[in-house]
C-alpha cells in the first residue's frame, strides 16, 4: 500500500508539466485564436518527442507500457493550462483502445508518432478535435470503424470553451473500415482523465485567484488580506486537496475493471467537477468584474472546467454509479480500495 | 393584510397585458449591445413604449410616467416579463439618473433632460467605476476640473452599460486634490463631446456588454453638474440605494426563469436524476420568495417606510438565486449547456448559458456580495467595523 | 393588496411579544427547569388575560374573531423566547379545530379560559403538553374524540428540548369521548403556526450571534469585527429575511384551503426551518466553544428549532406537497398569490 | 503507487482483527465523562489493549507501543473502529502528551510518565484553553511563578477533556508579566494536589464532557515542566500540530458512520423521498475521500515528506463531514430525530443525536474553522496577512 509516485512518475510529470506551462501559456492560447490555428504544431510536436502520446501504450506497440497513475499527473497538467490539443484523449483513452484491437490497420503506431485520430464515443455527444483528425474512430452499434478524415462530413458544433473543437460527424460505415467490437474501458478511461484535467484546472483558477488578490487592492489594501477573500479561496482549496487523491486512487484502480473501480473513478469526476466549478466561480467573485472579460484569462479555464464536467459522463450518470456500488457491495473502513472488493 | 388584487389592480394588470400582447415583438430584438441597428432597435421598442405611456412608468405623470404606486409598479413587471419583451435599453435613466435627477436636479435639468429620457432620444450610459476602484466607489480618480463655467473632464471609466451606443452619460468626478468622499461630483456628458473615447469590452463570451470610457480634456458646462458641487458621493450614494434595493431587480424575471426551469425539467425528465426536481423546486421557492419579500417591502414602502440596509440582503438573494436557476439548467442539458447557440442538436438549451454568464457577474456588480454582507453586518445588524 | 399589517395587527403582536419576551427570559426556563415546573402558572393566566387563547375562535364561541395574519406575529414571539406553553398549538390548531366542532361538550369555551386541550393529530408521533392538559383531543380513524386527562395513560417521550413535553398516550374511544370526524385544516396551522415560531427562533439565534459577536474578544478585538464572522451571521439573516414573507403570506392564504394555499405552507414550513437551522449553527459557530454548553442559553432555542423542523410534519413531507403544486398548476409572475389560482 | 495492501499489512489486520473480535466489550460501556464507575471501565479497556500491546500501537516498543508505520496505524484504526470498540479515555496521552514528551521530555520524566501512560494508570486531561482565550492560545493568562524548585500554578482552565476524573493534567502556563507568545512554559500537574478544582462543564444537552480547572497555589517540581522553561509556545504548537492533523481524526470513524447511515436510510426508504439517497452517497464518498487523502498523506510522510498547514484542511473537510453525516441521519429520522435515549418508539435511532452534537463542536474545537482558513489562505496560499 503505497500512495506516492514514484520518482520515475514523478519526474516524468514534472518534465511534462513544465514543458506545458512553458509553451501553453494564455498568451499562446490569444495567439491562436487570433490566428484561427486549431492546434500548435510545434508543441504537438514537442509532447509527441517526450514520448507522452505511447505513454500508455503496450511496449510492443511502441510504447512506453506505462499504467494510469503514470499518466493522471500529466492530464492534470494539461488541464493546467487548457491544453488545446487532444493529448490527454489520444494518449489516455485512444491509444490503448487502438493498441488493444486485434488489427488496428497500423493506427495505434500512427498516432504513438504523432497522428491525431479523434474518437467517437458515445458517452459524447460530439467528436472533439475531428477537424484536425487524421482518422476517427468511430461506432456503428457494438462495431468500432476507424474513418478517414477524407471521409466523413463534419459539421461545427461551437462550445463556449472556444479552444474546444466538437463536431457532429456524418459517415457510412463499412466493412473496410471495421476494426473491432467493443469500447472496452474507453468511458472509464475517458471519465478518469477528464476529472485529472479538471484538479489541474480547479488548481489554476485558485491561483489566478491568488495571483490577483495578492496584487488587486481596494479600500487601500490587497484583497487578499480581507478574510472574506482569504476563506473563498481557501474553501475551493479544500475541495481541490480531498478530490486529487480520489482521482489518483481512480487511476491506481482503473485496471480492475470492477464496479468498486468504476465506482472510484465516477466518484473522481464528480468530485473534479465540483472543485473546478466550484474554484472557477471563486476565481470570477475574487477577480470582481474583470473576472467576467475575455481580457482576463481566467475564462479559458472555467470554460474547460464547464465542458469537462458534463463530458465523459455528466455528474448525474457517475453518480448512478456511485450509488449502484453503495447500495450492492460492502461499504466500511477496510473497504476502501476496489481491490478489497469483488465485483458483483 | 390583504393577499388579493383590487379589482383595480386586476384591470391594471388586464390593460397592461393587452397593450404588451398588441405590441411586443414576436421575435427577440438583436442584441443593443453589438451593433447600432440592435441598439436602435431596442431605441424604437422605448419610442413605442414612451407613445403608449408604459415607458417611464413610475416617474411622475408630468415627466412622461403614470406616477405607478410600487404594487402596480410590481404588476407592470410581472406582466412585461411574463410577454417576454425586450430588456430596457434605458434602464439607467429609468432607474438610477432619472429618479436622481427628479430628487437633485435643476428644473433647466428636469426639463432639458426628462422628456428626451423618456421619449429614448437621449439613452444614457452610467459611468461610475473606474479601474482599480471597483466596489469602491470612494476611490475614483477621474477628475472635473472647474474653468468658470465649465468643468474639464479627465480620466477613466469601465464597466459602463450602454456606453458603446448611448448618447449621454453620467459619471463621478472629483475636484483634482480632494480625497475619498469629499470633492465628488455627479456630472453629465454627452458621449459624442470632444475628448470621449470609448472602448467596447469583451465579456469571456465574447459578447460586448460594457464599455471603457476615456476622457481626455472634455469640457462641459458647469450646469450640466447634477447636484451641488462636490456633493457627488451624497447624491451617488441615493442612485446607488435604487439600484441595490427594490428598483432594479424585479421579481418577476427570476419567475420567468423558474417556470422555463420548470419545463425544462419536465421536457427533460426522462434523462435527468428525480432528485433534480428538488433543486428545481427550491429555485421555484427562492423565486416565489423573492417576489413576496419585495411585496412586503413594497407594501411596507407604502405604508411610510423606508428600506435602509436590507437592500442588501435582497442583493445577495437574487444573485444566488439567478446563479442556482441557471446552474440547474445547465445540470438538466447536460453536455448540452457548453453549445452557443449555433450549435446543432442543441435541443432546448434556449439562452441558460448566456443567462448562466451574466448571472455569474451579480455577486459582482451593484457592490460586491462581500460589500453587501459587510453592510448587513454593520448597519443592520449593528456589528463593528473593521 | 396590502402586505403590511394593520395597525390593531401590530398593537396586539407587539403586546404580546413584549408580554413574553419580559416573562419568559432563558432565566425563566431555567428556573421552571430546576423546579421540574411544567408551565409557569403566571405567565399562562397573563396569556389567557390578553385574550391571546381565543384570537382565532368566533366571537360567537367568546373569542376574538381574528384571522391567521393577527396571530401569526405572536407565534412568532412565542418562538422568539421558546415559550413552553402551548399557546401556539392551542390558539392556533386546537381551539379553531374545537369551534367548529358541531358539539365541543364546552370545550372551546373553556380552553379560551386557559384550560388546556392537547392535541394528538396524527401528523406528530406523540401528544405534546398532554400531562398538563385538563383533557385530549385525539383521532381514531377519522373520528375526533375529547378525553380527559384522567382517562388516559401517558408514556414521557423525551425530547432532546427539555421543555418540549411529548408523551404516547394509550386510551380507548367511547361513543361518548366522540365529539366529531375530521380534522379539518389542523395540519396545515401546525405547519403555518409551527413555521412562525421557527423565524422567531432563527432570528433569536441571529440576535444572541450578534450580541456574543459584540462584547467577545480575540486576538484583541471583538470577533464581530472579523469579516468572517459577519459574512457567517449576514448570511444567517438573509436567509431569515426571506423566509418571514413566506409565512406571513402563507397566514393570510390560509382560510383559502387549496393545493396552492396548501403549497404555500410547505413552502413556509421549509424554508423557516432551514432558516433556523443555520441560523442556529451560525450561533453555535459564533459563540465557539461556549455555544456547546448547557450554560449559555442557545441550545434552548436550537432544541426548539431542531423538533418544530420536523413536527407537524417534515421538510420531505412538505416538499411534496410543493412539488405537487408546482408541477400540476401554472406557475409565474402572475401566479405568486393563492388567490390568482383555482385549486385543482 | 500502489493501492493494494502488502501480505504482511494484511496479516497485521487479521491479527488486529481477531484480537478485537475476543476482547472487545459486547456491549458500550457507561460513558467515562459521567461516573466514576464509567472512567475506570475504560481504564479497564485501556489496561486490556496495553496487555495485547495495543494501547499505544504508535508508540515505539520501547514505552510499550508497537512503533507502527502510519498504513499500520489506519488499518489498526479501521478494525478498531469496525470493531465498535470504546472511545480512548486514554486519547489525550496516545496523541497529544505522549508524542510531545518523546519529543521534549527528559530521560526521568520519560520514565515516570511514558509506561503508566501507556498502561492507563495515568489518564490524562488537557488544560489549554482558558475562558476568554479560545482559539488565540498565546492569550492564556494562568501562571507559573518560579519559586526555587516549584512552580507555583494559579489560574483556570477550560474545555478540558477527561478532566473531571483523570490522574494528571498537562496545561500552558506564563511567566508573570510575560506577554503573548512569550515566556510560557508547559507544565504537568496531579489532578488531586492540592490547590486543584475540577467543575464540569454541562454540554447542552447535559452531558458532561468538559471541565474547568481553578488552580489556586498548586505546588508543582519544576522537574514536571515539558520542554525548556519559556518555550511553551513552541512545544505546544508540535502538539497543536498532531491535533489539528493525521493523527487525532483517523478516516475510519467517518467511514463506519457513513455505512451506518446507508443502513439508516435502507431501513427507512419507504419513508424517505428518494433524492436522499444522493445527500447519503455524497456522505459515503466525502468519507472515503477523506480516507484516500489520509492514506495519500501518510504515504507521504513514508516517503520523507512532511504535513504543514495542509493539517488545516483536514479539519476543515472532517468537521464539516461528520456535521453532514448526522444531519443526513436526522433528516431521515424524521420526528425521532429529537428523542433521548430513553424515549418510546425510538427505533433505529440510535445515536445520531449524541453524534450531533458532538459534530456541531466540530468546526469549533481544535482551532476554529475560521482560524483553519485563515491558516490555509496565509499559509498554504501566501496571502497576505490582516
Amino acid at each position: 500500500m503505497d500512495f506516492a509516485f514514484t520518482d520515475d512518475q514523478a519526474a516524468i510529470t514534472q518534465a511534462a508539466r513544465e514543458m506545458l506551462v512553458e509553451t501553453c501559456t494564455p498568451t499562446d492560447l490569444r495567439r491562436m485564436l487570433e490566428a484561427g490555428e486549431p492546434s500548435d504544431q510545434a508543441r504537438w510536436s514537442t509532447i509527441n518527442e517526450m514520448g507522452l502520446l505511447g505513454i500508455l501504450a503496450p511496449e510492443a506497440a511502441g510504447g512506453l507500457g506505462l499504467a494510469a497513475p503514470d499518466f493522471v499527473g500529466i492530464a492534470e497538467a494539461a488541464g493546467y493550462v487548457a491544453l488545446p490539443e487532444p493529448l490527454v484523449d489520444l494518449a489516455g483513452v485512444t491509444i490503448p483502445l487502438l493498441a488493444s484491437l486485434d488489427d488496428d490497420h497500423g493506427w495505434t503506431e500512427r498516432a504513438i508518432g504523432g497522428a491525431v485520430v479523434a474518437i467517437g464515443h458515445p458517452a459524447n455527444r460530439f467528436v472533439a478535435d475531428a477537424d484536425t483528425a487524421d482518422a476517427l474512430l468511430l461506432g456503428d452499434g457494438e462495431d468500432l470503424h476507424i474513418v478517414s478524415r477524407n471521409a466523413v462530413t463534419l459539421t461545427r458544433a461551437e462550445s463556449f470553451d472556444p479552444l474546444r473543437r466538437l463536431f457532429q460527424v456524418d459517415w457510412a460505415p463499412s466493412d473496410e473500415t471495421r476494426v473491432g467490437s467493443g469500447w472496452g474501458d474507453a468511458a472509464d478511461r475517458g471519465a478518469l482523465f477528464a476529472a485529472a484535467q479538471m484538479i489541474g484546472l480547479a488548481q489554476r483558477s485558485i491561483d489566478m485567484a491568488v495571483a490577483y488578490a495578492k496584487e488587486r487592492t481596494q479600500f487601500g489594501k490587497a484583497i487578499g488580506g480581507y478574510q472574506a477573500v482569504k476563506h473563498l479561496i481557501a474553501s475551493a482549496q479544500v475541495k481541490v486537496e480531498f478530490a486529487r487523491p480520489v482521482v489518483q486512487a481512480a487511476a491506481a484502480e482503473l485496471a480492475l475493471g470492477t464496479l468498486p473501480s468504476r465506482a472510484r473513478i465516477a466518484h473522481a469526476k464528480i468530485v473534479a467537477g465540483e472543485a473546478a466549478d466550484l474554484a472557477a466561480r471563486t476565481s470570477v467573485q475574487v477577480h470582481g468584474a474583470m473576472g467576467m472579460t475575455w481580457e482576463v484569462d481566467l475564462h479559458f479555464f472555467l470554460k474547460r472546467a464547464m465542458a469537462l464536467n458534463y463530458a465523459w459522463g455528466t455528474p448525474a450518470a457517475h453518480r448512478r454509479t456511485v450509488i449502484d456500488r453503495m447500495t450492492s457491495l460492502p461499504t466500511g473502513p477496510d473497504k476502501t480500495f476496489a481491490s478489497e472488493l469483488a465485483d458483483a | 393584510m390583504n393577499l388579493d388584487y383590487t379589482p383595480e389592480q386586476r384591470a391594471f394588470r388586464a390593460e397592461v397585458r393587452t397593450w404588451m400582447e398588441a405590441n411586443v415583438p414576436s421575435g427577440p430584438l438583436p442584441s443593443f449591445d453589438l451593433t447600432r441597428e440592435g441598439f436602435e432597435a431596442h431605441r424604437d421598442w422605448e419610442r413605442k413604449l414612451n407613445e403608449g405611456r408604459w415607458g417611464m412608468v413610475t416617474w411622475p405623470e408630468a415627466y412622461g410616467g403614470r406616477g405607478l404606486d410600487l404594487i402596480r409598479w410590481l404588476i407592470f413587471e410581472e406582466e412585461y416579463y411574463r410577454a417576454g419583451a425586450p430588456v430596457r435599453v434605458n434602464q439607467n435613466g429609468i432607474f438610477l439618473l432619472g429618479p436622481t435627477m427628479m430628487e437633485f436636479g435643476t428644473d433647466d435639468q428636469k426639463a432639458r433632460f426628462l422628456p428626451r429620457m423618456a421619449a429614448g432620444d437621449d439613452v444614457w450610459a452610467q459611468a461610475w467605476s473606474e479601474p482599480g476602484a471597483g466596489s469602491d466607489l470612494a476611490g475614483v480618480r477621474a477628475t472635473a476640473t472647474r474653468d468658470g463655467d465649465e468643468y474639464v473632464l479627465n480620466g477613466q471609466k469601465i464597466w459602463s452599460t450602454r456606453a458603446v451606443f448611448a448618447d449621454w452619460a453620467f459619471g463621478l468626478f472629483r475636484e483634482p486634490g480632494s480625497e475619498r468622499h469629499k470633492g465628488m461630483s455627479l456630472v453629465l456628458f454627452p458621449l459624442d463631446a470632444p475628448g470621449v473615447t470609448r472602448r467596447p469590452i469583451a465579456r469571456m463570451d465574447g459578447e460586448m456588454v460594457f464599455a471603457e470610457i476615456f476622457l481626455d480634456n472634455v469640457r462641459v458646462p458647469v450646469a450640466d453638474r447634477l447636484g451641488e458641487e462636490g456633493q457627488g458621493w451624497h447624491v451617488c450614494m441615493a442612485t446607488a440605494g435604487f439600484e441595490r434595493g427594490l428598483m432594479l431587480r424585479s421579481p418577476a424575471r427570476y419567475q420567468v426563469a423558474a417556470s422555463k426551469l420548470i419545463a425544462l425539467y419536465e421536457a427533460n425528465k426522462d434523462s435527468t436524476p428525480a432528485s433534480v426536481i428538488e433543486r428545481v423546486a427550491q429555485g421555484w421557492m427562492d423565486a416565489d420568495a423573492y417576489a413576496l419579500t419585495i411585496y412586503a417591502m413594497a407594501s411596507r414602502l407604502a405604508g411610510g417606510g423606508t428600506i435602509g440596509p436590507e437592500a442588501s440582503t435582497n442583493k445577495i438573494f437574487w444573485s444566488e438565486l439567478d446563479i442556482e436557476l441557471h446552474r440547474t439548467a445547465l445540470d438538466i442539458l447536460g453536455d448540452r449547456a457548453e453549445l452557443m447557440p449555433a450549435a446543432p442538436d442543441r435541443g432546448d438549451a434556449g439562452d441558460w448559458l448566456d443567462g448562466h454568464i451574466f448571472a455569474l457577474a451579480g455577486p459582482i456588480y451593484a457592490g460586491s456580495n462581500e460589500i453587501q454582507r459587510n453592510i448587513i453586518a454593520e448597519r443592520m445588524l449593528g456589528l463593528p467595523r473593521g
